[in-house]
């Protein structure tokens, strides 16, 4: 792998610099501050990208234009929107719960913090290795519910409710489905730390050296993280057309933003775990042949975060692609989906890839 | 450095533990002991055992306290507060806490710690992984698979207690006329005659 | 409110206002539903909220000043709304029009019926959730407004008819335009059918939702592609031919099936149908007078009359009772939706929440002329 | 087994019904630069094409002598289903004849009222009235909706019979 492109020299330039100016305890709490200012103007400014780009396909899919008034190609107009919802003011109804009501947003807004704090965006871009690393993010990412669980009820409104009971059923169920197509995965990788997976597809992406257990575990991993962030066709927690707005319906102002905003970083998060675990993270495009070596180390030129990050728009191009075409499913036909069809067949999926890994019949 | 992060956490988990048998609101309850299990999770992770720590994350706060708040939505006395315990239930409950503490506590002082002197295990995921399914030493594969089989059992159970019988949702939809077949599949124009011969 | 109910399971039920301001209403219509969990047990429309006294307004209105009113009852179809009144004068004055005026009532109408019928289609879409086929929607639906624009002047409230013929001469290009919006409308109702026609998820949502029987279809009185997906022959168009219809082959819409998608299917199916009727007419318009002659204050003699058309919703019934003044003694309009609305209550109860928007989108509400 | 092979064979149909619909939505963000049909209403003012039959609103036509063809017969006010059009007559003497001839003081139009239904400019005998086709109608106060549709110092037409 091409060196120049690793950003743990540009951090452990930092980090030495640091621990030249004073004690180890100070170094990591100056770190601890710069990294968590840093996540947090990447997780705002992705926001404002995502929204953007959510808005733009949107509206290329329906023959539209999109936003195009607020800078050049509408590019401010995310941010203009996000001044106005903070000049907002901000209601509480009257019999709400109002510790509670407060408290929702920013239990949804913490667990796509917690798993971004464990996902390799390109080569040493980690704010911190964990030996379990996709296990941690599958168990922050169910805690996620909880807020739009007690978000719904919080606001003393039927159709919250009705929107926070859905939600809950739904990513109780859906989160089997991720943890097992993540699972059917692991026993490829043979590793749960995120540098690992990755590593271990330097000589090709699981997607192609794990041919048909791969590809079904990535369509259903697509499926079930689709429903877990709440997107349509699974978005019957906010269910425009039957709920009004679902579990955010009193929600205003920056609440609102934190609800909006999550639903776009769950995506990235949900997007880098598809792209770490079938496409091989940041790293290039490369063929398991022998005579390909030409051409993977042509591949090896491109800067891993371009890949690292072209991957991920990718994956999430796609699920804009099945939320501005598909009709949205029945409460009934979710459950029914995940379990009557992505839990059998993930099962199944993961005794193959078993058997697979066992017989060395991969790539 | 790591003593306050120890004693923030310590301090979290004693609080909240308190708020959540005190609070009044089922639900607040619910949520302070939310809290108790993810800064019980911060301590594992403190203690450099992240596998534990995530387990604690995924069953506890994402599992069971999501499944409590959830039980506790479908029940009805949700709005109201719960009735204040009478002083003297709450005396006998403090009494037995506080004899319940005092005896840990006290165990725990007079207990002779030690290093056993045996080699540190790597508390990966692959060791970990070994352990749960090795018949020698330090094997666990019985236990495991005996709760394996315990919670197949729990959950036969669960299915048959949540399965009533067969009751039609739409019982009281008023009776839909099916005196002409229906063939769902085929959904094309049909001509008056057609429909005429159909009804007949 | 009334108090809430405990069922025979020991379940709360309780109430849920959907409107006067809901996203699926499609307007300011109001109902109140009767949950139990998200099962529908009872759905009370309650109307009224748009309500204008139109039927009131036309009794001191002339025969000629009633029609612009009804643009405002199915805006969807004003077209055909128009040519109820219309048609009625002129049955009761017995004046006949020229076929050239016959002719463009039925190329309009069916122009008209296929403009409702697209946003039908994309609101549906819309309310199940595929807000895309919205758009879709709309891009076809704009060509028949331009070419409604060009010859009536308005897109949408047209006021075109008038007793006795039509306000205006077809434009010139009249025809061009309309060829080819047959033309590109061709290659895009497939569309209709890969987007949600043959999907999956849409068809497993609609099949088997909102059954309606025959008899009930009957005795509720629900007409149009509704009525007709239940296998009621109510189709005015054929029952009681007026304007050109007599001269065009087309099939009634026949489904038996009943369902929403049924319902659904029957409009796609109606707007294959439109489009046939406006290509054997749009070549041979005969030539002709485009009004025929009338008074300046047109009288009805004394008695009752009644119109019946076929709009793009259902069954729409004119009744006028004339003292032989210059403004009708008594109007009566049998509006399509009204009834339609009517059986709501009684194909819902037993879906969830979301199988009610699907039917409420199959019924094609327009509450306007619910309410009028 | 046959219910195994419907499961598959379902779960098949199925993806490919979604398949196709997505091929759709595909075809047009890929062809976005050619199928996009946003008008970008106030910048495309100098393109937008507006029928010569839109009715805008009611206009009194005027010849460039200031003059125009309404007698104030009233036959507008009577057509009109919702009172937007009122008409004050004036009676002058005709120095010819010595009769004294009826004219229009005022034709008061209200813009607010009016559903643009036509009815007005066909009951015109004189064919003094039309719809223009003004599309940019908003005001701010109410009382701007109401027009005085005979230019001031206007006269009749003589041609125009009475």
């Amino acid at each position: 792998m091409n060196a120049i492109y690793d950003f743990s020299i540009l951090t452990g330039g930092i980090h030495e610099r640091l621990s030249g100016l004073m004690s180890p305890t100070a170094v990591m709490i100056t770190e601890m501050v710069i990294i968590g200012t840093l996540l947090i103007v990447f997780v705002a400014l992705m926001g404002l990208v995502l929204v953007l780009a959510e808005r733009k396909v949107a509206a290329f899919f329906q023959l539209r234009l999109g936003p195009n008034r607020v800078g050049p190609w509408g590019s401010l107009q995310t941010l203009a929107d996000f001044l106005k919802l903070l000049t907002k003011e901000l209601i509480t109804t009257k019999s709400a719960d109002k510790f509670l009501y407060n408290l929702a947003p920013f239990i949804v807004m913490l667990t796509p913090f917690l798993a971004l704090g464990v996902i390799p965006f390109a080569p040493g871009l980690q704010i911190m290795d964990m030996n379990i690393g996709v296990f941690f993010i599958t168990a922050v990412s169910s805690m996620g519910v909880l807020g739009i669980l007690i978000g719904g009820w919080a606001s003393n409104n039927k159709y919250s409710l009705i929107g926070g009971m859905r939600s809950a059923a739904m990513v109780v169920s859906y989160e089997l489905s991720v943890t097992l197509a993540i699972m059917t995965m692991v026993i490829m990788t043979e590793s749960l730390s995120l540098s690992e997976i990755i590593a271990s597809q330097s000589d090709g992406w699981w997607i192609i050296k794990g041919h048909i257990p791969a590809l079904i575990a990535f369509l259903l991993y697509l499926t079930a993280s689709t429903a877990e962030t709440n997107r349509g066709p699974f978005d019957l927690a906010e269910a425009e057309s039957e709920l009004t707005a679902g579990f955010h319906t009193e929600y205003g102002g920056i609440k609102f933003a934190f609800f909006f905003l999550s639903e776009f970083v769950n995506m990235l998060v949900v997007a880098s775990i598809a792209t770490i675990l079938f496409f091989g993270g940041w790293m290039p495009f490369h063929l398991p042949f022998e005579w390909a070596v030409g051409f993977n180390h042509i591949m090896d030129f491109i800067p891993g975060i371009v890949w690292g990050f072209g991957k991920v728009t990718f994956v999430i191009f796609l699920m804009m692609w099945f939320r501005w075409t598909f009709p949205r499913l029945r409460i009934d036909q979710i459950l029914n989906l995940e379990w009557k069809y992505l839990l059998p067949m993930n099962l199944v999926n993961f005794l193959l890839m078993a058997l697979i890994a066992l017989s060395g019949f991969y790539l | 450095m790591e003593q306050y992060v120890f004693y923030i956490l310590a301090a979290i988990i004693l609080v909240f533990s308190f708020m959540t048998v005190t609070s009044r609101m089922i639900l607040r309850a619910a949520v302070y002991l939310l809290f108790v299990l993810i800064a019980t999770s911060g301590i594992y992770f403190m203690l450099n055992y992240n596998f534990l720590a995530a387990v604690q994350l995924t069953v506890y706060a994402g599992g069971i306290a999501v499944l409590i708040v959830f039980s506790v939505l479908l029940t009805s006395q949700l709005n109201e507060k719960m009735e204040q315990v009478s002083l003297t239930k709450a005396l006998a409950g403090g009494l037995i806490a506080f004899a319940g503490a005092l005896l840990t506590i006290l165990t725990i002082v007079q207990y002779n710690f030690r290093p056993n002197g045996l080699p540190e295990l790597e508390p990966s995921p692959r060791a970990i992984g070994h352990a749960m399914l090795n018949y020698g030493d330090n094997g666990y594969v019985l236990p495991f698979e005996v709760i394996s089989v315990l919670l197949l059992a729990a959950m036969v159970g669960a299915i048959i207690i949540a399965k009533r019988p067969a009751k039609l949702l739409n019982e009281d939809r008023t009776a839909i006329d099916t005196s002409y077949p229906s063939d769902k599949n085929a959904y094309t124009s049909r001509t008056k005659a057609e429909i005429d011969s159909l009804l007949k | 409110m009334q108090a809430e109910l405990i069922s025979k399971d020991g379940t709360q039920e309780y109430f849920v206002n959907m409107g006067p301001q809901h996203p699926s209403t499609h307007g300011v219509l109001r109902l109140v539903l009767t949950l139990d969990g998200e099962i529908i047990k009872r759905v009370e429309p309650h109307i009224g909220y748009v309500h204008r006294s139109i039927e009131k307004m036309a009794e001191f209105d002339t025969y000629k000043q009633i029609i612009h009113l009804t643009d405002r009852m199915d805006y969807l179809s004003a077209h055909m709304n128009n040519e109820a009144v219309a048609l009625l004068v002129e049955n009761a004055l017995e004046i006949e029009v020229s076929d050239r005026v016959k002719v463009i009532r039925t190329i309009m109408s069916e122009l008209t019926r296929l403009a409702s019928h697209q946003l039908w289609w994309g609101v549906m879409g819309m309310d199940m959730g595929a807000i895309t086929t919205f758009l879709y929607a709309f891009r076809d639906r704009e060509m028949i407004n331009d070419i409604m624009e060009e010859t009536t002047g308005a897109r949408l409230t047209m006021n075109y008819n008038t007793p006795g013929g039509v306000m205006f001469d077809l434009h010139p290009n009249f025809q061009k335009q309309v060829k080819e919006f047959i033309k590109i409308f061709k290659t895009k109702l497939p569309e209709y059918d890969e987007l949600l026609s043959g999907n999956i998820i849409f068809t497993e949502r609609t099949k088997g939702i909102g059954k309606l029987s025959l008899a009930d279809a009957i005795s509720f009185g629900v007409t149009g592609p509704s009525g007709r997906a239940s296998g009621f022959a109510c189709d005015v168009r054929k029952t009681n031919p007026y304007s050109a219809y007599d001269r065009v082959n087309f099939t009634e819409i026949l489904l038996v099936e009943g369902d929403a998608y049924a319902r659904y299917k029957a409009r796609i199916f109606e707007m294959w149908e439109s489009i046939s009727i406006i290509d054997q007419l749009i070549d041979n318009i005969p030539e002709g007078v485009i009004m025929a002659p009338m008074k300046a204050i047109v009288k009805l003699p004394k008695g009752e009359f009644y119109q019946r058309v076929e709009t793009a919703r259902g069954e729409l019934g004119v009744f006028v009772v004339s003292d032989g003044n210059k403004t009708p003694y008594r109007v009566k309009f049998r509006s399509p939706g009204f009834s339609n609305l009517s059986v709501l209550d009684h194909i819902s109860r037993g879906h969830k929440i979301a199988d009610l928007v699907a039917i409420m989108s199959t019924l094609d509400l327009v509450i306007p002329d619910i309410d009028r | 087994m046959s219910t195994i092979i419907a499961y598959f064979k379902g779960i098949g149909q199925g993806l490919n019904t979604l398949w196709t619909g997505m091929k759709v939505t595909g075809y047009y963000f890929f062809h976005a630069r050619k199928e996009i049909i946003t008008m970008q209403y106030p910048d495309n003012r100098d393109t937008l094409k507006i029928p010569e039959r839109f009715r805008g609103r009611v206009v009194m036509l005027h010849d460039q002598n200031n003059e125009h063809a309404c007698n104030g017969c009233t036959m507008c006010e009577m057509a009109c289903p919702n009172g937007s059009i009122k008409i004050i007559t004036d009676k002058i003497l005709n120095p010819e004849t010595g009769k004294a001839v009826r004219i229009i003081d005022k034709h008061i139009y209200h813009f607010s009222m009016c559903t643009l239904c036509n009815l007005c400019v066909q009951a015109c005998p004189s064919n003094a009235l039309a719809m223009d086709n003004s599309y940019e109608n908003s005001v701010y106060d109410r009382s701007e909706l109401t027009f005085v549709l005979n230019q001031p110092g206007s006269k009749i037409r003589d041609n125009v019979k009475d």
